[in-house]
């Protein structure tokens, strides 16, 4: 059976690698900071107790008042699953640190959550809308997307008539 | 060479000939050129068949059709920037004198030679050609032999990257 | 004539179709003016070879029959919608062909895109006037008829490459560049083989070849396997038929050449692209199973039909090799002919011309040295592609082709550390 | 770089309509002549944003969708939905119900492999011969699929705690006579395809993947194993008892599309004693629990993965105690073991390109979601 690693030994395992790099923890998981983010993946991947050597899943999660960005690491070798997280609470520009440099495989799942979010990456080689054409207006999977303004609602005729605009500039949602 | 059909046709093909060639001047497109300059090379064999000479009709439809041009095609394609629509160029009216100076010197001496006429029938079987070029004319086939040789081996040499010359520098 | 052919010479003898043809040119010379006859000759000749043979072989062995064959190595039933067990496919196919719309890209040069399906019919037919169908059943006997088939069949790639320039598409300019790249290399081992074959029957002629195996009693089959297999391959690869078929590989470059064609300007290029590789079986047939003859059966039987039958079975390799291989890369095309075929077919040519002088200066030409020349030419062959191939350093894949089997998930495993459970 | 004759690199869409895409997916790649100096996939014309979709459905509304992502693997991707929705809201399933799950998660792991080499080695050239062998085999599968839920492609088949039917009386019966046949169409087709020259040819040291690579692109499925990796989450991490059964991992040698195709083989030989197992050791007892139909799992995230066709499926799925996901993320295999298309392309000739793209086995559906 695959370990799941509690929040507690995942920042236990992030502050020994790279001390000060744990944000704050959860029953189940681990809130990175952004700053140390690549440093602190790096680590843990090369660092042969926690072997974090695959990525296995990242994604994107729209909390209403930040961005959550979910990495699932896993251990071949070890076989054990950690997950940590990094967040923003900016929702007019958010911008994480990319972790193309750690695992390769992520810039397709970064582009995707950069599509559906509009989280920026900062380090990625190639972000683009991968999923979505260029100029779709908004980011879908927010959870004000529909309110977003250029009055985005359902439905095929105001849509098609907003699609051909660029994007446009996303408003702070107020609680 | 007698007969009223070998006539017909010798007319019919140096009609067809002559049409080709002058496409192959005329033709603005280069691709279209070559495909004019086969025609020519077809027509051309359509005058071996006429004076019996099937096999050189044959290979004259096997190395031109076949290869020559097919060659011909390769080169205009790998050129960069060949220029699909040629427009006038400069040259146009040196190279008409140029033609015209020519063909008169090509009229004169068919005018001026004095051929001699065959009267038996000139069929040559392609054993008798075989056996005439590996005895009678070894030696200009065999020059010809080393000359294509040196000229695909240059080729060769021409078209090799620097790495794969310092590759075989090291082997 | 060297077969004692019992046929007789009235017009009415349907197992030599030439008297046939005679009564009716011999009328005709009674009646019309001088030379009508030799317009005649060749088109009754064509007549009858398109009516008795290219036509119905074309749509009822290389349509319909293919399909059907495939459809069955392919475990499903192939055509048999339309008439009894879908034998009248073939016409429902031209009529469905000629009624479609015949799209032609905006940015296409017309001229050279209408005109080449046109010219590729034409070495098409061509091809059937130097094929012996019977001891007297040959529109033009001229006596270099292998050449003449080299020539024609040399003319559809420059029809490909026109085709596929002429359309203006990506995807055809690459298959026509594929096959005129391709065609180039596989035409020089094929003739230097064929050289092989008219060294050893002193003729360049496919009747007197058929007549050369009738008098020594062998088909050349055997006396020059190697010849025959390279002729086969250099045949699929022209045609681009299937372990070969680069050119209009459908799931790299969507059709080749033929992308942008529709209608019945394809329904040509599909329909000669059978004939040709007919003509290349009929070529075979001739050269290699003996032609019309079938060891004295060609007295009783007609020798016409021995040869369609000879020639339909040897399509059938063409039909199988379609069903059953996947298709090689271009460079290993190019390789395989350059580097296997072209010195293996010289190798063999100098082989043959030695039994050649041996046969004529020393052996006074006996029959049954050339049964001798067959065994060592069999064993040559076997030795030489064995031989070569390990001379240029060619394994068969000596990896194994079941993968490692584990037990426990975990990570990397070197393939030297671990065998597998293995089988 | 600096060759005497110049050439032109030359852009071709193969796509989005293409016979060898698999769908409609495009690919960018630019030429050099035959040789592929840089590819690029544009993505996204299947995009049906699920996972916006699913946010205003509730979590069983939800499994319809799940079908319709990978639509070669319906079972499986049902099956990932359940497991994390279950793993959620802390729902056990009966010991049937899991070994029915693990049953029909084999029987579409050969549907689909079947699918997959098929259409792979009709990518190396194979005019349609084996492809139409393993259609043929993936028929009877789909019968045995239209037999228990009345549907073929996208079944729809299990429910949160448990699947949606119990067996018709006559399954059993059939797909015993299916695994009996199995292996020795598996044999048919190894034998005509695995020491076929011309195909070793073709697929031998193509898009080779190295294992650090392999690992650190987070590629899954064969396209791990055939890189040499031992990896199975059926074996590290077993759901629904796969623990239970006797089964092995096949891993290939060089990482080249050759041992995927091989991996791909052998899986199927492992699905076919897998399902032996599991018939033979079918419990009884109910099919599935009850579970209210307005699903209100506790507030929380679940991550829950199934070892499906194409690799590792997973589902992340959040919850605010409301009655539908308040995320619903899929992690697509096919999408992730693009992520080293270029790797495998450039540098190789266009025909390999294909070969490297068939290999992969996409499925467009889970690409674009």
């Amino acid at each position: 059976m695959t370990r799941e690693w509690t929040g507690e030994e995942l920042a236990a395992a992030a502050e020994r690698l790279v001390p000060g790099s744990v944000e704050r923890v959860t029953p189940n998981a681990c809130y990175l900071k952004p700053e140390t983010l690549v440093q602190t993946f790096t680590a843990l991947r090369d660092d042969p107790e926690t072997d974090f050597k695959y990525l296995a899943n990242l994604c994107g999660v729209d909390y209403w008042d930040r961005f959550e960005v979910v990495y699932h690491v896993h251990s071949f070798e070890k076989n054990h699953i950690g997950l940590y997280k990094a967040e923003t609470r900016d929702r007019e520009n958010p911008v994480l640190p990319s972790v193309v440099p750690v695992w390769y495989g992520a810039w397709i799942q970064e582009n995707e959550t950069y599509d559906m979010f509009g989280i920026r990456f900062e380090g990625h080689p190639n972000l683009k809308r991968m999923l979505l054409w260029d100029g779709f207006p908004g980011w879908p999977l927010r959870k004000d997307w529909l309110s977003m303004p250029g009055g985005l609602q359902p439905g095929l005729n105001e849509f098609s008539g907003v699609a051909r605009r660029q994007e446009p500039p996303v408003r702070r949602y107020e609680q | 060479m007698e007969g009223f059909g070998v006539t017909v046709a010798f007319w019919i093909l140096a009609a067809f000939t002559l049409v080709a060639a002058a496409g192959v001047m005329v033709a603005r497109n280069l691709l279209h050129a070559v495909l004019f300059l086969v025609l020519t090379f077809l027509g051309i064999a359509g005058f071996f068949v006429l004076l019996s000479a099937e096999f050189l009709a044959m290979a004259q439809v096997i190395i031109y059709v076949g290869a020559i041009a097919v060659l011909i095609l390769f080169a205009i394609l790998l050129t960069p920037r060949s220029g699909r629509q040629n427009s006038e160029t400069r040259f146009a009216l040196p190279a008409t004198l140029l033609a015209i100076c020519l063909a008169a010197v090509f009229i004169f001496v068919i005018f001026d030679a004095d051929w001699s006429e065959v009267e038996e029938d000139p069929s040559l079987a392609a054993s008798e050609l075989g056996e005439a070029l590996v005895s009678t004319w070894v030696v200009p086939f065999e020059i010809a032999s080393v000359l294509l040789t040196a000229a695909l081996v240059g080729a060769i040499m021409l078209v090799r990257s620097p790495e794969e010359e310092a590759e075989d520098a090291l082997a | 004539m060297t077969t004692s052919f019992l046929a007789t010479d009235n017009w009415w003898d349907l197992r030599d179709l030439s008297n046939l043809s005679g009564a009716i040119l011999d009328a005709l010379d009674k009646i019309a003016p001088q030379g009508v006859v030799y317009v005649a000759a060749p088109i009754i000749g064509f007549i009858g070879a398109f009516a008795l043979f290219t036509l119905l072989s074309q749509l009822f062995i290389g349509v319909l029959g293919e399909r059907k064959i495939i459809g069955r190595i392919q475990s499903r039933y192939g055509p048999n919608r339309v008439g009894p067990y879908g034998v009248l496919q073939p016409i429902a196919d031209v009529l469905k062909l000629l009624t479609k719309e015949a799209l032609t890209p905006s940015t296409a040069d017309r001229l050279i895109m209408y005109s080449a399906p046109v010219v590729f019919v034409m070495p098409a037919i061509l091809v059937w006037a130097v094929i012996p169908f019977g001891p007297n059943m040959i529109i033009a006997d001229i006596p270099i008829s292998l050449v003449y088939y080299l020539a024609v069949t040399s003319i559809p790639v420059l029809v490909t490459f026109m085709a596929g320039w002429s359309q203006d598409n990506k995807y055809s300019l690459f298959g026509s560049m594929r096959v005129v790249a391709m065609a180039i290399s596989y035409e020089v081992p094929l003739v230097v083989s064929l050289l092989a074959i008219v060294v050893l029957t002193e003729t360049l002629s496919l009747k007197e070849m058929v007549l050369w195996q009738d008098t020594y009693n062998i088909w050349l089959l055997l006396v020059q396997p190697l010849v025959l297999i390279i002729f086969f391959i250099c045949a699929s690869a022209e045609l681009n038929r299937t372990p070969t078929d680069i050119a209009e590989a459908e799931s790299e470059i969507v059709a080749g050449y033929l992308t942008e064609y529709s209608g019945m300007k394809w329904g040509l290029f599909y329909g000669m692209d059978i004939g040709y590789a007919l003509a290349a079986s009929a070529f075979a047939a001739t050269v290699f199973f003996g032609g019309w003859t079938l060891f004295g059966l060609e007295e009783w039987v007609p020798p016409w039909i021995i040869f369609i039958l000879k020639v339909w079975a040897f399509y059938f390799l063409f039909i199988w090799t379609r069903g059953t291989l996947p298709r090689l890369r271009i460079d290993q095309l190019m390789a395989f002919s350059w580097k296997y075929m072209l010195p293996i077919a010289l190798v063999n040519l100098l082989v043959v011309c030695t039994e050649r002088i041996l046969w004529t200066d020393a052996f006074d030409g006996d029959k049954p040295f050339v049964y001798l020349f067959a065994i060592v030419n069999i064993a040559l062959a076997i030795a030489l592609v064995v031989g070569w191939a390990r001379f240029v350093g060619y394994r068969p894949e000596r990896t194994p082709s079941r993968p490692r089997l584990v037990r426990e998930a975990g990570g990397y495993i070197p393939v030297s550390s671990v065998s597998g459970e293995g089988r | 770089m600096s060759s005497p004759i110049k050439s032109e690199p030359f852009v071709i869409n193969v796509g989005p309509q293409h016979p060898s895409t698999h769908g409609v997916f495009r690919l960018k790649v630019t030429v050099d002549g035959e040789k592929v100096v840089d590819a690029e996939m544009i993505i996204g014309y299947l995009h049906r944003s699920m996972e916006k979709l699913a946010e205003e459905r509730t979590y069983t509304q939800n499994i319809p969708f799940t079908d319709r992502t990978d639509y070669l693997s319906s079972m499986s991707n049902n099956l990932g939905y359940c497991l994390a929705v279950e793993k959620l809201a802390g729902i056990e399933v009966p010991e049937r119900g899991q070994a029915i799950r693990v049953i029909m998660a084999e029987l579409q792991r050969l549907a689909s492999h079947c699918m997959a080499v098929g259409a792979f080695v009709n990518d190396t050239g194979a005019w349609q011969t084996p492809i139409m062998w393993l259609l043929r085999e993936r028929e009877r599968i789909l019968d045995l699929f239209e037999m228990t839920c009345g549907a073929r492609l996208t079944c729809n088949y299990m429910r949160i705690g448990g699947v949606a039917f119990d067996l018709p009386k006559d399954f059993v019966p059939q797909a015993r006579k299916l695994i009996r046949d199995m292996p020795g169409f598996i044999d048919e087709v190894e034998g005509l395809l695995s020491e076929n020259e011309i195909f070793v040819a073709r697929s031998r040291d193509i898009a080779v993947i190295p294992p650090e690579l392999a690992i650190n692109a987070s590629l899954t499925g064969p396209m791990l194993r055939g890189s040499g990796i031992a990896w199975d989450i059926r074996k590290a991490d077993p759901y629904c008892g796969y623990e239970k059964y006797d089964f092995a991992i096949p891993i290939g040698y060089r990482g080249d599309a050759y041992d995927r195709f091989i991996v791909r083989l052998e899986e199927m030989r492992q699905s076919v004693r897998i399902l032996e197992q599991a018939l033979d050791g079918l419990p009884g007892g109910p099919h599935s629990t009850q579970v209210p139909l307005a699903l209100r799992p506790p507030a929380g995230e679940a991550y829950a993965r199934v070892e499906g066709p194409r690799g590792e499926l997973g589902y992340y799925v959040v919850s605010d105690e409301g009655p539908s996901p308040f995320r619903f993320h899929i992690r697509p295999p096919s999408l992730i073991n693009l992520s080293v298309l270029k790797e495998m392309t450039v540098g190789g000739t266009v025909a390999d390109a294909i070969v490297a793209l068939g290999s992969v086995d996409i499925v467009v559906g889970e690409i674009d979601r």
